[in-house]
């Protein structure tokens, strides 16, 4: 299998549907002309025309909402929000419309719609632009959450992402576009609400998605090193999520840490540590522990920006303290 | 137009935007039909048979009227909140409408929406919206679709002066303009957004000018005439679908009621709603047909029947008809997808 | 003491800070001429003129902003949104400006805000009009979360937050207004940080907050004729979360669930099972459980309405499952 | 003004805005030091020593000095990220502003903003804000804040051509201009936001005609020029400062490099951007200022080694700072506030 980009995996995901269904277009700030901030979309706009790669102006809200009312008119409109926190500016479409209209129209109105966005932090870029706010959309019913880790992660959920009839929110990480991995040539489709175990374990079990899967795989090895054999999930999507997953890892392995970029207090983590507890109590020998962001706006200086994020040192320790007096 | 609109008279008339007698007489009975059906919702609402937030659309019933009178049954009709004129207009079911009022299955959207969110997408009426301006964006979407597929249909975007300050109505209309989508704005301006008059919060009181800071095609029109409405609408439309962009109408109204049943009305002068009363669309028009002879007093008496009759039935329907079912509470928060579910297909 | 409404209490807050802190005024839509949509602020316009008093226009996202600007410049403004449901037109400037000016200035910047907001549901408003996403400002480093339950907390939660150098999020629930309890004449501070146990209990915790508050003492009553000894926990702020005290009622009952009105994966009740088991672990003798709202977008029907929100019945439904083969 | 503008000749000069030439020269220098301090952050971020986005402002120098030269020192100012210019102009320390881009302790937010995030309430310097058009609002709050507290400073508000098809603007300028606020909003026009022409996504290209719309008194000016820019805010400022509400300034210009360090270029020729650099503000003026005698060559080159000197003593004294101690990150999340912990003080 040829190895590529998660950035050029994407690109593979959307020109597939943008040659083979009429009725996808994608619009969003600088993804034509500019050829996209992170240069996903580069050159589509001199490949499909302006008609299926629009520029828009710098108005998130009726970027998306467009999009939303283009999808209730039978289209399946990508709509690029540059990075997760510009949505914020479109979050009343995305609550409000996209992920109620279905349901509120007693199923008359369908919104087949991918948002995608960069998501994360660590590149240095302050407290306004280093959001990783995607446990808000997993919080909403009606949306679907897509959190891909890898380049084989990137093509194939964003290729059923596409062909879903429901709104997704698809959210990149920002320090993965240039990270590579095998990807076959042809399009696949993984599907929603199913965690790849990436390395398998039975002493504990690190939950992660997105940037994170990649820190606790470090970690898993570091961890090796002093005989503890941890299992690392990849969640792939946080909504669906795959509780069944997860709960058959920690049945297995009788702890587990989640690890995420994002500020810990009231954040998705809490969401699998809560589940985790109430559908495997008794399996559990430890507390279920999280490793998460920093309680603060993301600071620009380089080392306060690494401590404020989750680092594999961190999960070690987490680990170590859980396995205390077992494998160790 | 009502679904009922059935008239008395077949001759052409002269007075009325080229219109024959028997469709000015079908404005008429819309607009009575519209009438009709937001007393018995009033009287509904203090019975205690409707809950939550209730807007009713009297005083204004000549902007739904004429304007949707004008369009295609086709073109895509998305409004606010204030939208049972709307739905009536289209000719979407009394009795539904009625019913999705009570929060019965029969209504329009099984009582999920309740009155603020009527949709019937067979009328091609894409909805009531609750959050102000909100729904400018859906608008805007629509319109690109069509022009994207290349048809002829427009969009045509009901909403209140309350909206134009909101940035979704500025972001709607410059991307409107920019793109020339096909959407048509009818902004009511009824010179309250709640208890806040127009000059209070806005720059600009004459609302159609700042559409023309789009350098979109805006008028204003007389929103208690219901002719006048209609000419202005057939003629932006007409525009609007001939790919000329977007284009704004504003419809000078006002609300008879308060904003919500639930609205005190401090801010307003009995004096001035009385003036404004004399002013009523219905009576207006019902004046100018019975002297022109168009209509006569026994026909006018026995359009009111008929619409009292659409009225009650209705409210007898919604009465009726059963709540939805408990176990229907989480159905279609997703389209199935099985798709999606099944894993890779490829 | 007086018995005298919620919205009472918090016209006596207010009109404190009126009469007497000059840097006091307020802003919002509809809460001068009209009186306020729930009527909080009405007769203030009259009384306090309209400098101090503005109605704004219907543009959320300034009237926020421009909170935070006067803020900066070393007034006290207080901010009404409505309903937390428009709160999400203005979300960017809470979490993008409110919430981290302090921070990224390094300290150089206050911006002593206090944006109420009514929330919950229950009153058939539909589903664009009956969020409760509180559990999002709670997530959100350099803001705090205020949720009073009763007229006593409203008025001393109300003028600690008017006297706090932070933006405050102060959120009503709609379904209160009209309650009454006791108040006292005089101004009073309630700390945040500080739960209330508004009834002590030896078999189980129901940690409720705002309108969940009441169905969790109902539901402790109902419990009570079953033999079961439910301690209810009033939280009245979530961020800052009263970690100890929840904490200590949990090592005593040995059993906890949380009520809450918000849809409950990814919401604010997770965090708060996730820090029972985290930091009482061995001290649980059953799953943390949640009696939370229905996953779906509120429906406006009255039975669909109440099926969708949690309910005493529910309530007292897990307690005995947790209780089972105890007490009972 | 930069406050390292000390200058060599004393006489008055006739050509420019009524100022002296000690005035006119103040303000080249201050568009040299920031041209030189931008290239010298260009070359510490080609040398890893910046990182984060890093938006120059190099083309653009006349307008921040211009109209910052034209206000009051106490007078509020609000800008986007590429602020930069700003900063400087208003006279904030260009070694704390370098020590702030390489993130160390002793910047002008130590360390915690970055590029994009200066502030130095001491020079009455509100920050630089990274959402488009999210500063608005707070230039609004600032305004109403000066307004209600009887004063006579005001707000200036920096913004890119980008932000004006944002919500935010329109809300900000509707309600600056219907509340009457101090606000003096300044739009940048560089023809790009990021790779997007103004024409392509903007409904209305002349930027002050929208401001127009909301009733605001609004005019262009040559932004290559600083005394333009000067003369054009002094005048609008004063406006502004009397309660005559506020006004908006739009400020011709062009950016010479990319939008960031890691724009390649796509939407734009080399040949455009050859000719504006033939408007370089910071040689015409020079060129001006030669012609009239008040400078002479040998001045300029004191200038230029002075501006070097400037910007070599910013970055070293940015290099030689600690960065900022890992203890600090969770400080000033909160303003420390016992009365709200301590409970009930009545
Ligand atoms: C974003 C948002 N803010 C506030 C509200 C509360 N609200 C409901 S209707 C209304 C007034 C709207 O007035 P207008 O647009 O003139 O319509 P009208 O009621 O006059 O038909 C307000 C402020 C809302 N629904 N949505
Ligand atoms: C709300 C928001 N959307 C998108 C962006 C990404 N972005 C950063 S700068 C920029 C272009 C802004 O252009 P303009 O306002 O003209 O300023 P200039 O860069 O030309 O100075 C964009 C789209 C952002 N920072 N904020
Ligand atoms: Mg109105
Ligand atoms: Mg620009």
């Amino acid at each position: 299998m040829p190895e590529i980009t998660y950035r050029e995996a994407l690109r593979q995901a959307m020109r597939y549907q943008l040659r083979n269904d009429e009725r996808v277009f994608l619009m969003g700030e600088d993804i034509g002309a500019y050829g996209g901030s992170y240069a996903v979309t580069k050159g589509f706009m001199d490949e499909f025309g302006e008609r299926r790669v629009k520029d828009t102006p710098i108005a998130e809200s009726v970027v998306v909402g467009a999009g939303i009312g283009a999808a209730m008119a039978g289209l399946r409109p990508m709509v690029e929000l540059m990075t997760i926190n510009f949505s914020l500016l479109a979050i009343d479409q995305i609550v409000n419309n996209a992920s109620k209209l279905h349901y509120m129209s007693n199923g008359q109105i369908r919104v087949p719609l991918v948002i995608r966005m960069a998501g994360g932090a660590g590149s240095q870029l302050g407290a306004q632009h280093s959001h990783s706010l995607e446990g808000w959309y997993a919080h909403v019913p009606g949306l679907k959450v897509v959190v891909p880790a890898t380049p084989y992660d990137a093509k194939g959920l964003l290729t059923t992402a596409f062909e879903d009839e429901n709104p997704v929110i698809f959210i990149e990480h920002t320090a993965l576009y240039a990270s590579k991995g095998e990807v076959p040539e042809e399009i696949y489709r993984l599907p929603f609400g199913r965690a790849e175990v990436m390395r398998p374990g039975a002493d504990l079990t690190l939950i992660g998605y997105s940037g994170s899967v990649h820190q606790a795989r470090r970690a898993a090895q570091q961890l090796a090193a002093q005989d503890i054999d941890a299992e690392v999930l990849n969640l792939r999507t946080l909504r669906p999520l795959d509780v069944d997953g997860i709960i058959a890892s920690v049945r297995k392995t009788h702890r587990a840490i989640v690890i995420e970029d994002d500020w810990k207090f009231g954040g998705f983590g809490g969401e699998i540590v809560a589940l985790i507890q109430e559908l495997a109590f008794d399996d559990l020998d430890a507390p279920v522990l999280r490793c998460s962001g920093a309680d603060v706006p993301m600071p620009y200086a380089g080392a306060l920006e690494q401590a404020a994020l989750p680092q594999e040192a961190g999960i070690v320790a987490l680990a170590l303290r859980l396995c205390e007096g077992e494998a160790a | 137009m009502g679904q009922h609109g059935k008239t008395g008279t077949l001759t052409r008339h002269d007075g009325g935007a080229g219109m024959t007698g028997d469709e000015l007489v079908a404005l008429l009975h819309t607009m009575m039909e519209i009438r009709r059906f937001e007393e018995k919702a009033a009287e509904m609402y203090a019975r205690g048979k409707i809950h939550g937030f209730l807007h009713l659309y009297i005083g204004q019933e000549a902007v739904a009227t004429g304007a949707i009178a004008a369009l295609r049954p086709d073109d895509y009709i998305v409004s606010h909140y204030r939208e049972h004129g709307h739905a009536l207009a289209r000719g979407v079911d009394p009795k539904r409408v009625m019913a999705e009022l009570f929060g019965k299955e029969t209504g329009v959207t099984g009582g999920r929406g309740g009155s603020m969110h009527l949709f019937d997408v067979s009328k091609s009426f894409l909805g009531g919206y609750a959050i102000v301006a909100g729904h400018m964006p859906l608008a805007c979407g629509l319109g690109l679709a069509e022009q994207y597929k290349g048809s002829d249909r427009i969009a045509v975007n009901f909403l209140g002066d309350g909206a134009v300050n909101e940035g979704e109505f500025h972001e709607a209309l410059n991307l409107a303009a920019v793109w020339k989508l096909p959407v048509l704005f009818i902004c009511e301006n009824n010179f309250y957004g709640m208890g806040t008059a127009v000059q209070r919060v806005s720059a600009l009181v004459e609302v159609y000018k700042r559409a023309e800071a789009y350098g979109m095609h805006a008028e204003q029109a007389d929103g208690m005439d219901v002719l006048a409405m209609y000419e202005a609408t057939a003629r932006l439309a007409k525009r609007v679908r001939a790919g000329e962009g977007p284009a704004f109408l504003e419809a000078i109204c006002y609300r008879f009621r308060g904003h919500s049943m639930a609205d005190p009305e401090f801010y307003r002068t009995k004096g001035e709603v009385d003036r404004w009363r004399t002013l009523d669309p219905i009576a207006s028009l019902k004046r100018r047909l019975l002297a022109d002879g168009v209509l006569t007093e026994e026909r006018v008496a026995d359009m009111q029947a008929e619409v009292d009759d659409i009225a009650r039935e209705a409210a007898e329907f919604a009465e009726q008809s059963p709540p939805p079912p408990t176990e229907s509470l989480t159905r279609d928060v997703y389209v199935d997808a099985p798709s999606a579910e099944e894993g890779s297909r490829a």
